[in-house]
């Protein structure tokens, strides 16, 4: 049995003590205190997650068994760990940001009378994450799998008083669980088969897997994917998902949560990989949703609905690159893109906290360059990095993307320009309308004051990291080798070639040309076109229609539920026992009827009663 | 051994202490100078003289020529006798016909038990309704005289109807023993006399009397109606056993199951209710019988016959002597009696799980013995019909027990002490000690 | 099986049969009672005539004997309706059913 | 391990009950000693097999009871549960005819999973609905008459069938070989046309008390009628006695039979959880809702027992054990909500995260578990007996995680519903106060066992394992 170090405990319990002691100890007694321990955790468990990078980075793989969870005859389900470039690459990232996060909430959420709620959820969400990224089978991959989910169930749904945050959380919960609905069957169909759902086995098995059960678990990995990292059919969760407080906005849907569907395709990726045209159908679906969510994105009026779709956008390019075979380059943007997409919420929560109001709508907030210079500062270089300007990080992982697309061939390559055109559009759009000069329209707000300093400084510490993991490349292939099966080829992050990178330059800028023409230079164009064109405004909003086919999908679910339930239920079957109960009392009455009472008719019925008998005697 | 007749009579030696014991009382009464309450002792020293008399005589002697015994009908003489004692000490007779009477009647079921050949059948049928017709007559509820007549009646109708049987049979077979016989003749007289039987049963097309003769007598004298008389009838549907059909019977016994419960649903009065409910019974142990007769007459079958009836003589008494002691005769009466008069409350609730079948009690172990025979004899769907009956039946006894304990009722607090709640609770206690027979 | 004596007795039990369920009047009634009990009497005594068997000889004393007995206590019960005032008829005694 | 120690445990709760009945003012204290006397009782056996007959009497009818690790686990949830009930009950002053009731209830219970002769398993299998029918037609809501007539019938229904089922087998397998018994594990079924209708009529007798779809339309109003402790008992021991049945006498009593009806009794099992689920989101009372969900539940169970591989059938029971706990914790809120606001419509009540948070915090824990969130305990039973069918029928196990996926749909609408939308014009949520000491310790207690069985069900699956391993074919 290998031995595990110390640094893999220290992962779960750390969270778990603190999670109990908050519980038990500083609900009931403190509440408002329930965030030290957290925050303690949290600094110890980036810290294991650094000596664990260490220890991968140094060549060491690890996949060992905890304890067995289910047995039955010989056969058993256990609970284990693996720790593997993949796993820590993604855990980095997610332990980093997740930490000051932490930090960020402790100070955002001051005063809200379900703080301690807050942090307790919030805490074991990000066990649920962590346990996630090192699990080592399939069942306690869905174990954490369905924990984030609940907790985001409950995260979103924090302002309990807001009939749209409970509707969007009751919404995401069962996308999500429409999603699980995929991984679950796809578990069962691979577990009843090989009595195994181990990683390391999976690659071995997975050459040798019986072709339609490949497709069909394929298939339905992508299916929960699609759900968790909201791609086209079960996207629609995440934008409303933004009714939660900024932190869970932040920590989840930027982040880490929506980043657990690719980070599932991966991990599967030697299964998905083999299936004939499944690539293609993720390359296609990613490339769809990622162009129609830049497209939206331009259109909408919130400042954290902007960035939802910009997530959604992202995670379809990540599902592009995924598509085109490039694992390793839709893992570094997972992880860049996990940087600056969080810089972007927290510096947009820092409006928001600082103008006092829960949401920001892109015409109330502009000028804000002036009264809040830190947080434009953070914004605009992580908007930069977004977009994919030169050194930052967001050029590299792009143009990692880009250059694959490339050679992929010319829809590809049309493909990933025009999502980086996209993306420095809305992003621009955004950075002009709210921090440069108010505009007729805009109503400024009274007087918006700077976030205190631990809100501004977790933002600047992730906006550093957004600005300089670009350069760690080499690096993170590096880390990734480790734990990789030899057999299945892990293709290196492509080294930038000059001419794609100067295609990728020049789409972002004349993405940002465009904001800025259509921005600054005609600041009334913003609302000449919802005026002029309300037509369009409202497909734009219920995102072309799709929102209405999943409203009507769910009515029929429900007036199904309601016909079987009420009328097949109560009239049918419940009446069928009514009526033989009325039959009876009929019969009853007609029989005593019978019994009149005169002494000729019962001598009658005793004659009749004799005839019959002879009659049967003659019949025999 | 007590030798009161030379050796070939002795099967009769309880029977002939039953008519000394009439006489007696007869003469006792007509002496004016006994009291009743001496003249009630009289009669039940002599039912138990005849009980002890059964137990010593051994039945299984040559039989002469008019007898012929055998074990069943040494049981069920028992039975007879059991079930005459409840009445005997219960009855508050005017003056000492009534206990005489009893006797006589009890003697014409002791002479249905040993009798050998047809005729002596017939006058244990008439030695054993006749009485009986006299004793409606004397109840004292309003209705009892119409109750008598009808009795009467139909009575006598069934014994000509008899009589006519025996005659065909005789022609057909020239001697009145209950050898069957195949030619047409003899199987008509055998059916007609088969129609008596099922008459005193109380089978569904000949029932109708049957419920007004238990709503118009008191309900100690239903109660040996309902396990003495009908003890007889199956005894005398067994003698004739050889010339009878068992599918008929089987047909005739869903039948009856069936229509007892259905029109016991909507009874209101409660000894109606109940005489229907006997009707149910009664198609219980003629469906036994049936088994009995399919298997070709096996002792086991019989066992079944027995036990059922055993049964059902400690959940009938108790029952209607519940229904004496708490004088509650209309079915809304019964309401709240849960909480007025729990003990009564609880004996009766016993009572009528036990006539419903369910497990814990005798009235179970009776039903599950004649499934497994009519199973075992092949007679599926009379099974399943009787089945169904258990489920009707079922829900007018649960319908009592709701009423008793689930409705909030008018009647007072518990009335004077009676002494026959404690016949009734021994009928509970031995209704749930027989159920858990097989494993005791 | 002497044919016109048994078709006698079969006619006098059907009269005494129709008499009982038809007539109202319970006299009538048991007038017809007391045929039927006759009608098998007489198949009886031809048969046991017939066979030259004594059992039924003695069967026909009986049951005569015992349909004496049935005489009594049908009469009395008749006797008792008349002095309870009501008419001796079916429909006087109609309190009990359902 | 002689007889009278295997009688000793359905004879304590018995004379309890008798005891309590008697008791007068004290007959509560009498049931929590009694109670919690079995509870400790019943661990005090090994899990081993343990197999104790008397000679057999007339007719190959035995007192024979056995206990081996399916009959102990379900031992043990009857005392557990029975022991919550009475706890649960504490507060309101009950006659003592409650408490003698609940004591013979769990005297037959106990009697069921023990019995190893057949007609003994009948006799306590019917013993079951007296005090049941009391329970509920004495101390049930507003509906209580016509709900317990409706349970005794119907179950009578079924029990009759049983019966001329186990009177079939014994004949024939008396015809087959000549030995008149009623053991259940020596009892062999026939085969062919006869043996399917033995094994028809003896699986709707089990059928309806599971409840399989067409006959499970009493279990709502008992539900709904009954007291809050009855619901408890009802959903926790009783529906489990059909499923028990099926294990204990259909599968070893017809092996190859119930192989070759798979495919129809899986068809039955799915149709349970998806109808079962697309009801309860059409209720909306809260009792209702539940007694649905159990509906859906079960079907899960049949489904992990039907397929005949070992992780099913243990799956289908550990989801036995777990569903007693999670239902039954369920019940148990819904009778404190109902002991404060007297009320069980979802609309009724509203934002009562506000007064009442931690029974806000309980019923959003349960409920949890309820839909199957893996960590909890109603994830093991589910998941495992869904594995098992993907081994027999893949395309049953599609339909129950279609099941699995619906009873989200159900329980989160409603839970959020009462303690999170904000109150409609009648609602009663003013009413509402926390949970008291007592209700929290009972609720930590069920909890924290959810929580256990759902990260480590490893010591009770080992229990369950020796017979179930046998039915493998």
């Amino acid at each position: 049995m290998i031995q595990i170090p110390l640094a893999v405990y220290l992962l779960f319990l750390a969270p778990l003590t603190a999670l109990a002691f908050g519980f038990f100890i500083l609900r009931p007694w403190k509440p408002e205190w329930t965030h030290i321990p957290i925050l303690i955790s949290c600094v110890v468990v980036t810290i294991s997650t650094a000596f664990l990078a260490a220890f991968v980075y140094s060549g060491h793989g690890l996949d060992g068994t905890l304890f067995r969870w289910m047995m039955a005859g010989d056969w058993s389900i256990v609970f284990g760990v693996r720790v593997d470039g993949i796993g820590v690459a993604v855990l980095s990232m997610v332990s980093l940001v997740g930490a000051l996060i932490h930090f960020y909430a402790a100070g955002y959420m001051k005063g809200d009378p379900g703080f301690s709620r807050f942090f307790l959820f919030f805490h074991l969400f990000y066990l649920a994450m962590i346990g996630l990224l090192v699990s080592n089978n399939y069942v306690q991959f869905y174990l954490f799998w369905e924990l984030v989910g609940a907790c985001s169930y409950f995260l979103i749904a924090h302002w309990l008083h807001k009939p749209t945050a409970r509707r969007a959380a009751l919404q995401a919960f069962m996308t999500n669980r429409v999603g699980d609905f995929g991984l679950m069957l796809a578990v069962l169909l691979i577990l009843a088969r090989y009595h195994n759902t181990r990683f390391a086995m999976l690659y071995t098995i997975a050459p040798g897997m019986a072709p339609e059960l490949l497709a069909l678990s394929g298939f339905l990995f992508f299916w929960a994917a699609a759900a968790k990292s909201a791609q086209f059919p079960l996207y629609f969760w995440l934008p409303d998902a933004m009714e939660g407080p900024t932190p869970v906005s932040a920590l989840m849907h930027a982040a880490t949560m929506v980043t657990a569907g690719i980070f599932l395709l991966v991990r599967s990726w030697p299964l998905i990989g083999s299936v004939p045209g499944l690539p293609n159908f993720i390359a296609a679906v990613g490339a769809a949703t990622a162009i129609g969510a830049a497209l939206l994105a331009c259109t909408q009026k919130d400042l954290k609905r902007i960035l939802a779709y910009s997530t959604v956008s992202h995670l379809g390019l990540m599902a592009f690159a995924l598509g085109l075979g490039q694992v390793a380059a839709a893992l570094f943007h997972l992880v860049v893109h996990g940087f600056f997409k969080a810089a972007l919420f927290l510096c947009a929560g820092n409006v928001a906290h600082g103008s006092g109001k829960p949401t920001v709508s892109v015409d109330e907030a502009g000028g804000l360059k002036r009264s809040l210079p830190l947080t434009y500062a953070c914004f605009a270089i992580a908007a930069m990095s977004l977009a994919g300007v030169w050194p930052l990080a967001g050029f590299y992982s792009k143009d990692a993307i880009l250059d694959a697309a490339c050679e992929r061939g010319p829809w590809a390559m049309a493909a990933g320009l025009a999502i980086a055109m996209g993306g420095a559009l809305y992003i621009s759009r955004m950075l002009f309308l709210t921090f440069f000069g108010p505009r007729a329209e805009q109503k400024p707000g009274e007087h918006v004051h700077e976030a205190p300093l631990i809100m501004i400084l977790p933002v600047a510490l992730i906006v550093v990291g957004a600005f300089s993991v670009g350069w760690l490349g080499r690096h993170f292939t590096h880390l990734l080798l480790s734990g990789w099966p030899e057999t299945v080829p892990l293709p290196v992050l492509p080294e930038l070639s000059a001419k794609v990178s100067g295609m990728g330059l020049a789409a972002m800028g004349c993405g940002v040309a465009i904001s800025y023409v259509l921005t600054m230079r005609l600041p009334s164009f913003d609302w000449d076109w919802r005026r002029r064109h309300p037509g369009l405004e409202a497909a734009f909003a219920c995102d072309l229609g799709w929102r209405k086919v999943v409203a009507w999908f769910a009515a029929v679910v429900v007036r199904g539920a309601d016909r079987i339930g009420r009328v097949f239920d109560h009239e049918v079957l419940d009446a069928a026992i009514e009526k033989s109960a009325d039959a009876c009392q009929k019969l009853s009455q007609t029989g005593s009827s019978l019994a009149t009472g005169s002494l000729s008719d019962s001598l009658w019925w005793l004659m009749t009663g004799a005839a019959a008998l002879l009659a049967w005697a003659g019949l025999r | 051994m007590i030798w009161l007749l030379r050796p070939p009579l002795e099967l009769l030696q309880p029977q002939a202490v039953l008519a000394v014991g009439a006489l007696c009382v007869l003469a006792a009464g007509a002496s004016r100078r006994v009291g009743l309450g001496l003249i009630k002792a009289m009669a039940g020293a002599s039912v138990l003289a005849a009980l002890l008399m059964l137990m010593t005589t051994p039945f299984w002697a040559a039989s002469p020529p008019l007898l012929s015994s055998d074990i069943l009908g040494w049981a069920f003489q028992g039975l007879f006798l059991c079930a005459a004692l409840p009445l005997l000490y219960l009855m508050k007779p005017a003056d000492e016909i009534p206990p005489a009477l009893v006797l006589a009647s009890v003697l014409g079921m002791g002479l249905i038990a040993v009798s050998g050949n047809l005729l002596m059948l017939f006058i244990g049928l008439e030695m054993m309704s006749l009485p009986a017709y006299l004793l409606v007559a004397r109840s004292r509820s309003p209705q009892a005289l119409e109750g008598a007549v009808k009795y009467f009646f139909a009575g006598s109708a069934a014994g000509a109807i008899f009589l006519m049987g025996m005659a065909l049979h005789f022609a057909a077979t020239g001697a009145l023993s209950l050898e069957p016989s195949t030619d047409p003749l003899g199987i008509a007289g055998a059916f007609l006399m088969i129609a008596t039987a099922l008459f005193k049963l109380g089978a569904v097309p000949l029932h109708f009397w049957l419920p007004d003769v238990y709503e118009a007598s008191d309900p100690e004298l239903t109660a040996f109606f309902s396990t003495g008389l009908k003890a007889a009838a199956v005894l005398f549907l067994t003698r004739l056993a050889p010339l009878a059909p068992p599918w008929a019977m089987a047909w005739a016994a869903a039948l009856t199951i069936l229509f007892g419960a259905l029109v016991a649903l909507r009874q209101k009065n409660l000894q109606r209710l109940l005489a229907y409910s006997s009707i149910s019974h009664a198609g219980f142990m003629l469906l036994a019988v049936a088994a009995w007769m399919a298997q070709g007459r096996s002792p086991r079958a019989s066992l079944a016959v027995f036990f059922y009836l055993a049964a059902y003589l400690f959940m009938s008494t108790g029952t209607f002597l519940w229904l004496k002691t708490e004088g509650v005769s209309e079915r809304e009466e019964m309401r709240g009696l849960g909480k007025a008069r729990p003990l009564s409350a609880a004996a009766l609730a016993v009572l009528l799980l036990s006539l419903a079948g369910i497990p814990p009690t005798a009235g179970f172990a009776a039903k599950f013995l004649v499934f497994w025979e009519a199973f075992k004899a092949g007679l599926y769907v009379p099974l399943i019909l009787a089945g169904l009956g258990a489920l009707v039946s079922l829900g007018y006894y649960l319908g009592l027990i709701r009423d008793m304990y689930f409705e909030e009722g008018t009647k007072p607090l518990a009335s004077a002490p009676h002494p026959a709640r404690a016949v009734v609770l021994a009928c509970a206690i031995a209704s749930i000690l027989l159920g858990l027979m097989p494993w005791l | 099986m002497n044919p016109l004596v048994w078709s006698a007795s079969a006619t006098l039990f059907l009269f005494g049969l129709a008499a009982l369920i038809l007539r109202r009047e319970l006299l009538a009634m048991f007038l017809g009672l007391e045929l039927m009990v006759l009608a098998a009497v007489l198949a009886l005594g031809e048969t046991a005539a017939r066979l030259g068997d004594s059992e039924g000889f003695v069967a026909v004393l009986l049951i005569l004997a015992i349909a004496a007995a049935e005489a009594v206590v049908g009469l009395t019960l008749i006797l008792r309706v008349h002095w309870s005032g009501r008419p001796p008829e079916t429909e006087a005694l109609r309190e009990l059913k359902g | 391990m002689s007889a009278h120690w295997l009688t000793m445990l359905w004879a304590l709760p018995a004379v309890g009950g008798l005891a309590a009945l008697a008791g007068g003012r004290h007959s509560r204290w009498v049931a929590l000693l009694v109670s919690a006397g079995t509870l400790i009782y019943s661990f005090s056996f090994p899990g081993g097999a343990v197999i104790s007959s008397s000679p057999t009497g007339p007719f190959g009818i035995s007192y024979s009871l056995a206990c081996d690790g399916l009959s102990l686990s379900l031992c043990w949830l009857t005392a557990f549960l029975t022991l919550i009930c009475v706890i649960a009950s504490w507060k309101k002053d009950f006659t003592p005819g409650y408490w003698a009731a609940f004591l013979f209830l769990e005297a037959a219970l106990l009697g069921v999973f023990l019995a190893r002769d057949l007609l003994l398993f009948f006799v306590f299998w019917e013993a079951v609905l007296i005090p049941m029918f009391f329970i509920i037609g004495l101390w049930g809501m507003e509906g209580r008459r016509k709900a317990a007539m409706k349970f005794f019938l119907f179950t009578f229904f079924g029990s009759i069938f049983l019966l001329i089922g186990s009177i079939a087998l014994v004949t024939y397998h008396h015809a087959a070989t000549g030995i008149w018994t009623w053991d259940m594990a020596v009892l062999k079924g026939p085969s062919g046309r006869a043996g399917l209708a033995v094994f028809a009529a003896m699986a709707i007798g089990f059928a309806v008390k599971i409840p399989l779809v067409p006959l499970h339309t009493w279990l709502p109003d008992a539900h709904t009628e009954a007291p809050a402790a009855g619901s408890v008992m009802l959903a926790g021991v009783l529906l489990k006695m059909g499923i028990y049945g099926f294990v204990r006498i259909l599968w070893p009593v017809f092996p190859q039979l119930t192989w070759q009806l798979l495919p129809w009794l899986g068809l039955a099992a799915s149709i349970n959880v998806i109808y079962g689920a697309l009801c309860a989101m059409a209720q909306n009372d809260l009792k209702r809702l539940i007694a649905y969900s159990s509906v859906a539940h079960l079907g899960f169970c049949l489904l992990g027992i039907l397929s005949r591989t070992p992780e099913g059938l243990l799956g289908g029971s550990i989801q036995m054990i777990n569903h007693g706990l999670t239902t039954g914790t369920l019940f148990l809120l819904v009778g404190f909500l109902y002991d404060r606001g007297h009320r069980r419509g979802l609309g009724d009540y509203g934002e009562l995260f506000r007064r009442a948070p931690w029974m806000t915090f309980f019923f959003g824990f349960t409920m949890l578990a309820s839909i199957g969130l893996p960590g909890l305990n109603g994830f093991v039973g589910e998941f495992m007996s869904l594995l098992g069918m993907a081994r027999a029928l893949p395309i049953f196990a599609l339909l129950g995680v279609v099941g699995v996926t619906l009873a989200a749909a159900y329980s989160l609408p409603a839970y959020q519903a009462v303690f999170w939308d904000a109150p409609g014009k009648g609602s009663v949520s003013h009413l509402v106060t926390d949970l008291d000491a007592r209700e929290m310790a009972l609720l930590s207690v069920m909890a924290g066992l959810m929580l256990l069985l759902g990260l480590y069900p490893g010591p009770l699956l080992r229990v369950m394992q020796p017979f179930l391993l046998g039915l493998v074919p």
